[in-house]
């Protein structure tokens, strides 16, 4: 029965940590883009929001809700809306723990979950994307031979979140040189791997990314998410990328509210820029691709949370909401004018954000 | 609960709809836009005793009026014209309905008005309503309607021209149909002055003296009609014939937009998703498939806009679906519609224009409905207010700002 | 030396255009686009102007003007201006006089050149599309293999302008099956090519377009452009790129123009509607493209007088020029609105012209 | 004739800056990105030296100024421009030069005033100019300049704030350098109120107060400065210091743009050439050669949007040469001015952010310089007049509006 309208407990969620979004996390938005750190504090507090915790079954610790993708894409909005690399950091875990619950053995689950329903944040992640102008996740290069019962990992990964503090690593990788792609769980610390240094970007500067390079890692078949026979990488991808569709989502309310909120105040030519057609046009235009963009995602995640197939539905979102975040952060900019240009206004950050948006994958996972 | 999917009844339409969409205007298509001013009466007989009695395309209404389970009254609505709009725009705009007119008549009539004007849609040989609101010298400006409405006696006397009247020609001339014309009865109160009269088809001094050539929509017709001391009765005012100090009626009258801005939202999405539908077989035909999820940097240029024609289509279906659920939960939905209205006369402007180029001779040629679509589509960027028009209802809403702040 | 004013003769040419365009072939277009007839007289006239006869060299019987990219395209453009289908159909003959003139044989010039230089209109055309979705200029369906001295032609052919009474074709050919491109100039009635009954399509309907079928059609090597070797073919394409890319430019102009004019009169809510930001702001941009893809078409053309490969300056001008005039046209029906809408006004001709742009090729040449 | 060869002179202009950009500019320019602030030196010096006596990149002045063969004047600056924008942008801005506040001079100045205040930019040490127009509270709207100049016996004295004032610290504070800054004398007579008066540097009552941090062009210093009871010389007002009932002044003095535009298009042009290039290595070092003529149903998606990108740029470029062509002539180039500002701001913004796309986590990383040229583009859009401003000149000059009827 169609609905445009959460359900009770996913607006008790959403509004908890818009809350916690709005009074926590976006003051630290531009000191964390200048210096590259996000206070300890406050990712101690955005872990007690229980955000990873919650989904985990009881059986291992967790609080045991159900895992819902609609339920993620909302509080991924609101935690981007505040800010997209704080957002990945309090969000990295769940990089690890969705795919075991998700796909993982009982063994897996059992050894990997209860190190995060612990009291302090414990950094996670996912290794996904590749350091190549032709990046693609149909045919990686990073790959996974089998040998003797094991796999031997080679090749190089960028844009892992937290890597350097990891304790577990998803790594995507193609099974030999087949179309098959599987998800191998790294302890941190495996041998012949190494976490490079960490990236420097044009946005997402607060959020510690690396290079991970793996020379005949060696990996036993039991690290394979799902065991021998592997999982449904592609179910994984897709709520990555419902995911980043909902984070860009964010970033565009982000920058859409900040340069309404300034076409309101400020005057020219004896009115409010916003009483322009010119600037309010390009608003109108910037809610409606929001509003768009956003109900693509739910779809998407709806989607997915019935257990189909969503490839199309996760694609067409993720693809539409880059783009109209990329359209929506450089009008935000373009409205501010000279003021949007420097960094005394979130503006340039969220632009810089958002043109990322076409190109991470694996950062986020609904 | 965030849910898309169709309830059960809804489904029932559609899948209806599509058949006749499919098997009874599909094939008619072409001819009624080549024979221009010329009416498929085989199809809108049929259409008209299939639906007299729950006509399927209504506007308007919200759950309010309902109690109890919810309404997705408004959802039908917007499935429906999708389907009828995805078999033939201009023949789904040509249907016998009660139309914008009716939907007028239901929003600010009395009981009584309801009854004597609408009844006859419910039985005996095909009707159709209407509504007169453009002049030839106001067009999104519906505050400087100049058409006059005077008193005398027991009747109101209208003198004025009035065009784009969708259906103008069935409703005042061609069937036991009604025109609702928008007048003012006292220029110098502006807004509050504006009010909306019913005239019966056949009324002297109403005169249709013109039914356009249209670039596209051209099986349904689109009339000039002229008002010349044309005498109505009295009780046939929408609403208070009073002019009040504030535009209360104005606005009340300006909602029913409310309704039919995702009504237009709707058939635009039908159309673009005929020509999506089209062109994906086509390319199925050669041998193309479109890969999702295969990397940026291998995807054909074709690929790429066919994704983003169906993810704009699908945004537009979806916030159109949004608009019509609101008015069935029976809350208000002016800013959704103007959205849904907005974003759906635009991507269907853009996914047909695009189709045309992808299919390259075969979409310019008039042995397809490629072409027609596109010269269809182009209209839903233009009627029930434009894209500038709906941008600005938009803006006003987001910014908080008044007609009079943001003009 | 950079300059980018005509010179003075390409003035005056293109002024003596300019003003029978306005003055005898835009009050034609209306009628022509739904009679599907364009008044003899008007095509005598048009002929009479010399567009055709003045390029041919004296020693053929014409005027002997040098052919010129940029003269032409300056023609061009005044004359879609005023109307695209008039346009094509006059400048027809140009379709087989100017590929002969600069790549036919001796023999070749001297048997066909003077056939186009005489007092009356003498129709002749190309044959380029095919009517294929996936048509294809560096692949073409229709083709000529070469057998005992002669070439043996076979295809389907569209958008052929005045199939029916051209004197003669120049058909564009794949040879054999290799990639090469040849041209053949065909007389009217040759065995083997039969015209197939007229077109119908969303514009272009004042002009006579047709089908054009070859079944086994014998040619004589003589009658391949350029003789057994062939000719430059890229150079002939290039030629009828910049020309596309003029007349769309034409009718961009034509839809601005008219809708300008329209705005600057109509009034809503007490003003012009051009005094809006909406409206204004999109007459601008309109204006900024034109100029843009004017400025694209003539520095290709240019190019081509220099008599240098032009391939990437026409191919980018014609896309440029066929995206922007549709840009253009489309925005021409909107700010009419419901009058854009309504076949009083020649904007929705315009609309219906402009996305041709897109597929058309050999409609036209510089 | 029309003719797209540039003349020689230029052609040598041009590939001299190029091997300037190539080798001095390319290597410094992630290092000046970071350490935003800092000035290089090095490179500042030696581009002083070298045009200290024919500065390549000064503004304006029209072929009227010098009879006989036409000037290229014009030309070769946007040509050369272009050439170290591909360098960097930001160093570019940086380099020593008279600048705006040069160019107000050089057009409103007396034939003393250029000789005092111009000649120190052809000898001795780096020397910078500059330009403060904009208020914290004013942007786009130049009438609303709130600063005052007052007269008081033999001086003025300046009171308000100024920002976005490109070499503002190196024109006040670190050369012998000036500003010209942009005071009401009678806030009542509106625009023909403003007048434009240079400040010497180390004038006490002027203050770089800030020096704004930026999302691109790091390499050049935007200063907010204070004028607080700053005291000039009388003859320091540039033009007559009475107010005109017309404001002819005014007027003159925002001519400047019609010189500045192009030159901000041609830097705009500069950045995303540099971006293509460096596209265009990537790809044919995989091997992807671009298909010129293919056709549309063959191209990749890589392949379309690189012909856009460079269609785009090349109607840019063409659009801003035409603008210095006119002006060099001695021709009015208002509108062609804003139409080649507007475009290239638009052009390079575009392009860039697509670069950026097009080269996935290689386009997004800093190792590359490519997401920096689209930090710097994105200024383009903005200063000289944004985007919008210049369609509003556009406008107003197609459709015959004054700055009354189009706002």
């Amino acid at each position: 029965m169609v609905s445009f309208e959460p359900s009770e407990e996913q607006r008790l969620i959403r509004d908890t940590v818009a809350t916690f979004a709005q009074e926590q996390v976006r003051p630290q938005a531009r000191a964390s883009d200048e210096s590259g750190e996000i206070p300890a504090a406050l990712i101690q507090q955005g872990w007690e929001l229980g955000l990873t915790q919650a989904v985990i079954p009881e059986e291992y610790g967790g609080a045991g809700e159900a895992h819902s993708a609609v339920t993620s894409v909302l509080l991924i909005e609101e935690l981007a809306w505040a800010d997209l690399s704080i957002a990945c950091h309090l969000l990295a875990p769940r990089l690890l723990v969705v795919p075991v619950i998700e796909a993982g053995t009982e063994e897996q689950k059992r050894r990997l979950l209860p190190r995060y329903t612990l009291d302090s944040f414990v950094p996670a992640t996912a290794a996904v994307v590749e350091p190549r102008w032709d990046f693609d996740l149909s045919s990686l290069s990073v790959t996974a031979t089998p040998r003797n019962g094991s796999y031997v990992l080679s090749g190089t990964k960028c844009f892992v979140p937290l890597a350097a503090d990891a304790e577990h690593l998803a790594v995507f990788a193609r099974i030999g040189d087949g179309d098959e792609v599987g998800v191998f769980l790294l302890e941190r610390g495996t041998a012949g791997m190494t976490i490079l240094e960490r990236e420097k970007n044009m946005g997402l500067k607060g959020l510690a990314t690396y290079e991970v390079a793996f020379d005949q890692c060696q990996v036993p078949v039991e690290q394979r998410l799902g065991g021998a026979s592997g999982c449904d990488v592609n179910r994984l991808l897709n709520l990555q990328r419902v995911a980043l569709a909902a984070a860009a989502v964010g970033v565009a309310r982000a920058s859409f509210e900040y340069a309404r909120d300034y076409a309101k105040e400020r005057k020219a030519f004896g009115v409010a820029i916003a009483q322009k057609q010119a600037i309010a046009f390009m608003l109108a235009e910037m809610a409606i691709e929001i509003d768009a963009a956003r109900l693509l995602t739910w779809e998407a995640a709806w989607k997915l949370d019935r257990g189909e197939d969503a490839t199309r539905e996760a694609v067409l979102a993720k693809q539409y909401a880059a783009n109209m975040a990329l359209m929506v952060a450089d009008r935000g900019v373009q409205i501010l004018g000279g003021h949007g240009y420097i960094r005394d206004h979130l503006v340039e950050l969220f632009l810089r954000n958002a043109r990322g948006f076409a190109t991470f994958e694996g950062l986020l996972t609904a | 609960m965030i849910d898309f999917e169709l309830p059960p009844q809804v489904q029932q339409a559609r899948d209806m709809l599509h058949m006749v969409a499919e098997t009874m205007m599909r094939p008619i298509a072409r001819e009624y836009d080549e024979r221009e001013h010329e009416k498929p009466w085989d199809f809108l007989n049929a259409m008209w005793e299939a639906s007299k009695a729950t006509n399927p395309v209504s506007f308007g209404g919200g759950g309010k009026k309902e109690p109890g389970a919810p309404s997705v009254r408004n959802l039908q609505t917007v499935v429906s014209i999708e389907e009828l709009s995805w078999g033939d725009a201009g023949l789904y705009l040509s249907i016998p309905n009660p139309g914008l007119g009716g939907a007028a008549v239901a929003a600010a009539g009395t009981p009584e008005q309801r009854e004597r004007f609408l009844a006859r849609f419910r039985s005996g040989p095909p009707k159709w309503g209407a509504m007169a609101i453009t002049e030839p010298h106001c067009g999104s400006d519906t505050a400087a309607i100049t058409t006059t409405a005077v008193r005398d006696g027991d009747h109101w006397v209208l003198n004025g021209t009035k065009i784009f009247v969708t259906s103008g020609k069935m409703a005042a001339q061609e069937s036991d149909g009604f025109v609702v014309v928008w007048a003012t009865v006292d220029k110098s109160a502006g807004r509050a002055g504006i009010k909306a009269f019913v005239v019966e088809r056949g009324t002297p001094g109403m005169t249709v003296v013109k039914v356009e050539d249209k670039m596209g929509i051209r099986a349904s017709d689109t009339a000039m009609i002229v008002f010349e001391n044309c005498r109505i009765p009295l009780d046939n005012i929408l609403g208070s014939p009073e002019v009040q100090r504030s535009t209360e009626g104005f606005k009340g009258a300006m909602a029913t937009f409310d309704a039919t801005r995702p009504a237009v939202a709707a058939s635009a999405i039908g159309i673009g998703r005929a020509a999506l539908d089209f062109v994906r077989a086509e390319l199925e035909k050669h041998g193309i498939k479109i890969r999702y999820g295969v990397s940026r940097n291998k995807l054909t240029a074709i690929e790429r806009d066919f994704m983003d024609m169906e993810a704009t289509l699908q945004a537009a279906r979806l916030l159109t679906w949004r608009a019509a659920w609101l008015m069935d939960q029976g809350r208000h939905n002016n800013l959704e519609a103007s959205m849904a209205k907005a974003k759906a006369g635009l991507a269907v402007t853009q996914v047909t224009q695009k189709a045309v180029e992808l299919l390259g001779p075969l979409g310019y040629s008039r042995k397809y409905l490629l072409e027609k679509w596109m010269r269809d589509a182009k209209i839903n960027d233009i009627f029930e207010g434009t894209q500038q028009i709906n941008l600005l209802v938009v803006a006003r809403r987001i910014l908080g700002y008044s007609s009079k702040e943001l003009n």
